[in-house]
């Protein structure tokens, strides 16, 4: 299955992309996807927690098992305001 | 009406518009760029937003307020982009017939916002640049 | 400066006097004339004051605030003669670093104001005028 | 000794001016100005307690003597804001 990655704020910086559609075997779950992030990524290393997550713009726990088109984006501490 | 602008904020048109005849009280609540941040100078912040999805959460704070305050009326617009010191990036307006729950309800839309709306801001300053909140 | 004023207030104005850079917060208060009071209709509001008294307990309240929050900085300006519906009779703004305190000061000056400063309001509608609070 | 009486709002109104002076005997407090008032005003027959007292622009309570030149006004209950 196929899922639409946005990336915002530090997260942008560190992929040095806004969005990407990556390629996931069935049962992925969002904790799935942080962990490849943090393996692709040094800075994010040694960041084990994924940040708050969402999914078609609503959050939702990091153990949701991704479909197919789903949008998804891990959400850095929020600081707006 | 999107709760988003790139532009500066006219507070002026926000309590026009929440502003019954029968609203004795609106409460104002404008967050401002300061030139510090936990002992650093900052020159000027960029805001940054998950925009549909912070459109969602901002929607869904105002919907709680008017159930928690069925008598208020609530306006709020947060700016993107880069601001300067002094220059305001969220102005919210709570009209109500009495003051005491204008206060409150202004003070919960604030509260709850910095909690959940994917907005995300980087400081900049003499010392370089810098993602509030994320802890390296 | 004064603290009573016969013209239409700018809350604008008084925002701009009460930011400093270093603030990152300010919460406006709008007092402003609505269309009923106990269940009757309301037109218009003509306030009256003690000027000279009411321009010194206004002086306290806002030393008072200073003590108790010396973070925030303040300005009050109420407005007298005769006010319609919708238009402010009085505008309180404190500014301060955080918003917390300029939460509490400004809903402070509102309800200390209403205790002590010596003005009044005759209130003006179909069914005649009165002023409030004089219990016949 | 001679005082300078002030009537605001509700006051003004039932007096039918805003201030005059009186020759009131030494000693006299601010709560016989008051009795005098009721007296000769049937609408403050009934106001047995002063409302709250201004001496020279400050609060003082009811039992306050005066003094020659004082300026004294009753303060209806206050409705800014």
């Amino acid at each position: 299955m196929k899922v639409r990655l946005l990336y915002f704020a530090v997260l942008r910086d560190i992929a040095g992309k806004g969005e990407e559609v990556i390629e996931l075997p069935d049962g992925t779950r969002a904790a799935d996807v942080w962990n490849r992030l943090r393996a692709q990524h040094r800075a994010l290393a040694g960041y084990e927690r994924p940040p708050m997550t969402a999914i078609n713009e609503t959050y939702v726990a990091a153990d949701q098992v991704l479909r197919d088109g789903d949008e998804v984006a891990f959400i850095p501490p929020v600081a707006g305001g | 009406m999107s709760h988003l602008t790139d532009s500066p904020i006219d507070s002026d048109d926000l309590v026009k518009r929440v502003m019954r005849p029968s609203d004795g009280a609106c409460v104002v609540f404008e967050g401002v760029v300061r030139d510090h941040h936990e002992g650093k100078m900052v020159e000027s912040i960029c805001y940054d937003a998950y925009r549909p999805m912070a459109e969602k959460e901002i929607t869904k704070i105002l919907d709680d307020i008017i159930t928690r305050f069925p008598e208020v009326r609530v306006e709020v617009i947060h700016r993107l982009g880069t601001l300067r010191v002094g220059e305001a990036s969220i102005v919210i307006a709570c009209s109500a017939p009495h003051r005491g729950e204008a206060f409150d309800a202004c003070r919960t839309v604030i509260d709850r916002f910095k909690q959940t709306v994917p907005i995300w801001k980087k400081e900049r300053g003499p010392s370089g640049e810098e993602w509030v909140g994320w802890q390296k």
